[in-house]
């Protein structure tokens, strides 16, 4: 049980990555990226995870209860937002590549080689 | 002085705000005087960080959180001469760029100004930040700017493909990166660099240190296109435009080298001090590596921002020895290798684009001696392409015999040879290229190229006058880099002080003053013996090999034979390796991932 | 084997061991949910007395860690302005708006409503985000989809109208702008970039927090127009193309 | 209560890694971003059972509105694309 928590971030990543690697749709591959992403934040609050903690919110509580990592906290909020724009500058590549060569699978943009 | 610190950031950022806020009620003429001045102004305070760096580092801590007990509570910004010094050449890069697209990139709206300012305040935050997460922001605002400036030319295929390689192996790096600070901050509650190094070297390192290392490291070396994770390199450079190159090859991969440096000698130099010698031996290797890969593809490339780009591929690989051997004087041969390659590449990449400009070309047989009249064009790109050979006194020499000293120094007798063979070979290919283009010389037909698609030309109206400043300037730069009385001295003081990791911590997080430095004379250091044998034995193999690329079909047919039997097969599957395939590239980056933690899970147990 | 299925069978082998690498460095991490670093713990410790804001999260967001914030709300600038330069140059040559396909007045009345609703739930989250969970991010976003539920009912003129570029684009640069001015107005009153200038205000309350209202605000601002943004260059991308395929 | 913690997390975490998987290996678009919209709301789950609601309320907004939008958009378009080239 102590370490599930991290196994199941490292597993998200390989499979994340396994699904980047064999990926047909340009806007497949960008799912799949946010789900590498999504590994890093199942890291961060896992690490910042205390037994009893409660959110790090001091409305209602007192001062001096123990409270989960909010630095963590913090940290994956940022996360988010890039993960967002991140993913949709690439869907609006994928969108424009598919303008151009009327399909999205990587393996046929090869325009650049060699 | 602190108060200087923010400034190359924030001026930039608001002046992109400023300049998309003001989209459409502001003048044309306002709106490109901001996008120019902005820079120019961060560049002047960039300077004025770095000159006060000589006496001690620069801290600021935003919004006022001064570490409390000797523990970091907020972000802060540690100036020290070299990250000072990235932050000039990133924003100078950046001015001149922006001075160059002024007619160059014309019809472009203002959507171009405002990506080039947010990549020039997200570089100077990279190279001044001290916390670690605070790195990685500054590292994806740069990602993100850059991508959607690489594929600038959404009319074209190649553009497309290549801001989709670059975006998505970047952003897979970066998430390594981001686990890597997951594990750090797990082990050592802490994100500032002094703080988690203080951390590391006073506590016992075990797995889950090398595991952390080993993922910022790899995200780094993405961004510093270094073998087997160079792939995108090429792709994004080959078809954006010029001025952007500029910035991809003259700053962008050199933060990722200098990334690397900072987080070495600040994070893990004190935990990771037993095993410096499997560090050492390893980032020398795939250094090494790099240079000969970058050289040989430099060598079979027509399309000629792609040659530059594999030719910046091979001196990555030469900065990455001289940071991996982890010397004082190799990181200052690397420092200084980065200014001048930095002003002399963007040099080449602003001449391609002005030749790409007046002959509508930019394909090397294509335009076979097409550019016979372009004289000052010419001039140009030799002086550049001799600047890169390392020719005593000229470009980037003192980098070269800096770092050949330190490896020579640190029992790597074996590696400046094969880092002259390289450097000899991508500046062969560059002068090779001029030769065709410029004087007509060699046939107009060798198989031996990759062919690569064709690019859009600018429009006519821009002012080559102003192009041909521009680029003489940049040009100037880099090549008087190894003769600027007292920079060598500064440069090798500023390396000593930064690979100090006790007396970096000492004063982040205890406020505690640093000694006076000692007062450095401004004089030109004299080059030693060998230095000189190496920088014109690398200008002799460079014409050699310019030459060999030019009328190979002249050797006797035994020895071209013998030549195409033994280097073909190998020279073909390197060529086939750069297939242009996103998903090959992440399955490179896993494959050299698992490699170089395989060698250090079994070295540095 | 084409050459997705060799890549597949080379990446399972080498995805294990690289998975096994990972396991190997994760299993070094302190057991969950014993996590003793002093950094959360200071903050913890310290926002509500120093910052007088109850919620430790949005105290490090916007004061402790306020910086990263600034950098991060310029990537969703700058992608922003990346996915309205590779979209709108790209599709240059349409046509303009198609008309609208709802006729109902009702549906139409509630994807105002929906408008209404989405922009109350947004502010609220904004406003109250110094003191219980929320702030300027999540409100932006609910903000911005408020815009979308008025496009989902049909009516894409109304939403057009609603979300003018010259309008929305300015919006998003101020809130971008506000960001570094609250921090140069620090720097220019002696204090370090980004420095507290208000004091800390009543705990539990809105006006708790100081400057971190006016960066929370504007980073409210900044989300909903950049969101709003982003969501309509796409939907142009699926509705003008469509509508004009219908008409001809 | 507190006591049933560790089990929910436990339960959910493994719900998560299931939807990962799903997701990562699923080789149809549009069933994708089901199956992502089906992970990004067990991921909320997640961080609430972790203490983190902010991160789950903007993971929410993300996941309930971005994500989808973005990417049904770009499915569609893509599709129209490809029949009028048939």
């Amino acid at each position: 049980m102590n370490f599930l928590a991290y196994g199941v971030a490292g597993w998200i990543c390989i499979v994340g990555l396994y699904g980047a690697i064999v990926s047909k749709n340009l806007i497949h591959l960008a799912l799949c990226l946010t789900v590498i992403q999504s590994s890093t934040y199942v890291l961060l609050l896992s690490v910042g995870y205390r037994h009893h903690g409660t959110a790090p919110i001091y409305k209602g509580i007192r001062l001096g209860t123990n409270t989960v990592d909010p630095i963590v906290q913090s940290l994956a909020l940022t996360d988010i937002v890039i993960s967002v724009t991140v993913i949709a500058l690439i869907l609006a590549l994928a969108l424009d590549v598919h303008k151009k060569l009327g399909t999205a699978d990587p393996d046929e943009v090869v325009e650049l080689q060699g | 002085m602190t108060w200087l610190l923010p400034l190359p950031v924030a001026i930039p950022l608001l002046a992109a705000a400023l300049v998309a806020a003001g989209d459409h009620v502001t003048p044309r003429i306002v709106q490109n005087a901001i996008a120019v001045l902005a820079p120019a102004a961060a560049t002047g305070f960039s300077f004025w960080i770095m000159l006060e760096t000589q006496h001690g580092l620069l801290i600021h801590w935003y919004g006022g959180w001064h570490p409390i007990g000797n523990l970091a509570i907020g972000i802060g910004f540690v100036g020290d001469s070299l990250g000072a010094g990235m932050a000039v050449l990133s924003c100078t890069l950046v001015t001149l760029a922006l001075v160059y697209s002024l007619t160059y990139m014309r019809e472009s709206s203002r959507l171009f100004d405002v990506l080039m300012l947010v990549f020039c305040g997200a570089m100077a935050g990279f190279s001044l930040t001290g916390d670690l997460f605070n790195m990685f922001v500054w590292f994806e605002l740069m990602g993100v700017a850059a991508y959607a400036l690489a594929g600038f030319k959404v009319e074209e295929l190649g553009p497309l493909q290549g801001a989709v390689n670059f975006a998505i192996t970047n952003t897979a790096g970066a998430y390594l990166i981001l686990m890597g600070i997951g594990l750090l901050y797990a082990r050592t509650g802490a994100l500032n660099f002094a703080q988690i190094g203080h951390f590391l070297a006073t506590h016992p390192s075990d797995r889950l240190v090398v595991v952390a290392f080993t993922l910022v490291l790899i995200g780094f070396l993405v961004k510093a296109a270094i073998v087997p994770f160079h792939w995108w390199l090429a792709d994004a450079h080959a078809a954006a435009p010029a001025p952007v190159c500029v910035l991809f090859s003259g700053a962008m991969v050199e933060l990722g080298l200098f990334a690397i440096a900072r987080i070495y000698w600040t994070v893990f130099s004190g935990g990771l001090h037993a095993h410096q010698g499997d560090v050492r031996s390893l980032l020398v290797w795939i250094g090494v590596v790099t240079a000969l890969v970058g050289a040989v593809m430099c060598f079979l490339q027509r399309h000629l921002k792609r040659l530059l780009a594999f030719s910046t591929i091979a001196h990555s690989g030469t900065m990455l020895v001289g940071i991996g051997l982890l010397g004082a004087k190799g990181l200052a041969g690397t420092a200084n290798l980065i200014l001048s390659h930095g002003f002399l590449k963007a040099g080449l990449f602003l001449a391609a684009g002005i030749v790409l400009l007046r002959l509508r070309d930019i394909d090397e047989l294509r335009l076979h001696g097409a550019g016979r009249n372009l004289r000052w064009e010419r001039a140009l790109w030799f002086a550049a392409a001799i600047g890169l050979i390392g020719f005593p006194y000229v470009g980037v020499f003192v980098g070269h015999s800096l770092v050949d000293e330190e490896a020579s120094g640190q029992g790597f007798a074996w590696v400046p040879p094969l880092l002259l063979v390289a450097e000899a070979v991508s500046a062969g290919a560059i002068l090779r290229a001029g030769a065709r283009v410029f004087l007509g010389w060699g046939p107009k037909r060798d198989p031996l190229l990759s062919w690569e698609p064709e690019e859009s030309p600018p429009e006519r109206s821009a002012s080559v006058p102003l192009l041909l400043a521009v680029t003489t300037v940049t040009v100037a730069i880099g090549l008087v880099m190894s003769v600027i009385p007292g920079l060598q001295v500064r440069i090798e003081n500023g390396a000593e002080r930064f690979v100090d990791r006790s007396a970096y911590a000492a004063r982040v997080l205890h406020a505690k003053s640093t000694p006076a430095p000692p007062h450095l004379p401004f004089a030109i250091e004299v080059a030693k013996p060998e230095s000189w044998a190496y920088g014109i034995g690398a200008a002799v193999l460079a014409f050699a090999f310019a030459a060999a690329g030019l009328w190979y079909r002249r050797l006797p047919e035994l020895v071209l034979g013998g030549i195409v039997r033994g280097l073909g097969p190998p020279v073909r599957a390197l060529r086939a390796a750069h297939s242009g395939i996103i998903g090959d590239y992440l399955l490179w980056l896993t494959i050299g991932a698992t490699v170089v933690g395989g060698a250090w899970a079994f070295s540095l147990r | 084997m084409t050459r997705r299925q060799i890549r597949g069978t080379i990446a399972i082998p080498v995805l294990g061991a690289l998975g096994a690498f990972l396991y190997w460095g994760l299993s070094g991490l302190p057991p969950f949910g014993n996590y003793h670093g002093f950094y959360g713990h200071m903050v913890s410790i310290l926002s509500l007395p120093q910052r007088h804001v109850t919620n430790a999260v949005t105290a490090t967001v916007f004061d402790y860690r306020g910086f990263d914030t600034m950098g991060e709300e310029f990537i969703l600038f700058a992608a922003v302005t990346g996915v309205v330069l590779l979209l709108r140059k790209s599709g240059e040559d349409e046509e303009g708006p198609p008309e609208d396909t709802v006729t109902s007045d009702a549906l139409r009345l509630f994807g105002l409503l929906a408008l209404a609703g989405g922009v109350l739930v947004g502010l609220w989250l904004a406003a109250y985000g110094l003191v219980t969970p929320g702030g300027g991010f999540q409100g932006g976003v609910a903000i911005a989809s408020g815009f979308v539920l008025l496009y989902l009912t049909g009516s894409y003129l109304a939403f057009a109208r609603r979300t003018s570029e010259s309008a929305l684009d300015p919006l998003e640069a101020v809130g971008a702008a506000g960001y570094v001015v609250v921090g140069l107005a620090a720097l220019i009153a002696g204090l370090p970039f980004l420095a507290n200038l208000l004091g800390p205000g009543k705990p539990g309350t809105l006006v708790s927090g100081g400057s971190l209202g006016f960066i929370n605000w504007a980073v409210a601002l900044e989300v909903a127009a950049a969101n709003t943004i982003l969501y309509k260059e796409f939907l142009e991308q699926y509705i003008v193309p469509i509508a004009r395929g219908r008409k001809s | 209560m507190i006591a049933t913690l560790v089990p929910l997390q436990a339960t959910s975490l493994i719900f998560v890694a299931l939807a990962a998987t799903s997701v990562a290996l699923c080789r149809n678009p549009l069933r994708q971003i089901i199956l992502s919209g089906v992970y990004g709301l067990l991921l909320v789950v997640l961080f609430v059972v972790l203490q983190a609601p902010d991160v789950a309320l903007s993971m929410l907004v993300v996941t309930t509105t971005a994500y989808p939008l973005i990417v049904l958009v770009a499915i569609a378009r893509t599709r129209h694309g490809s029949k009028e080239e048939k």
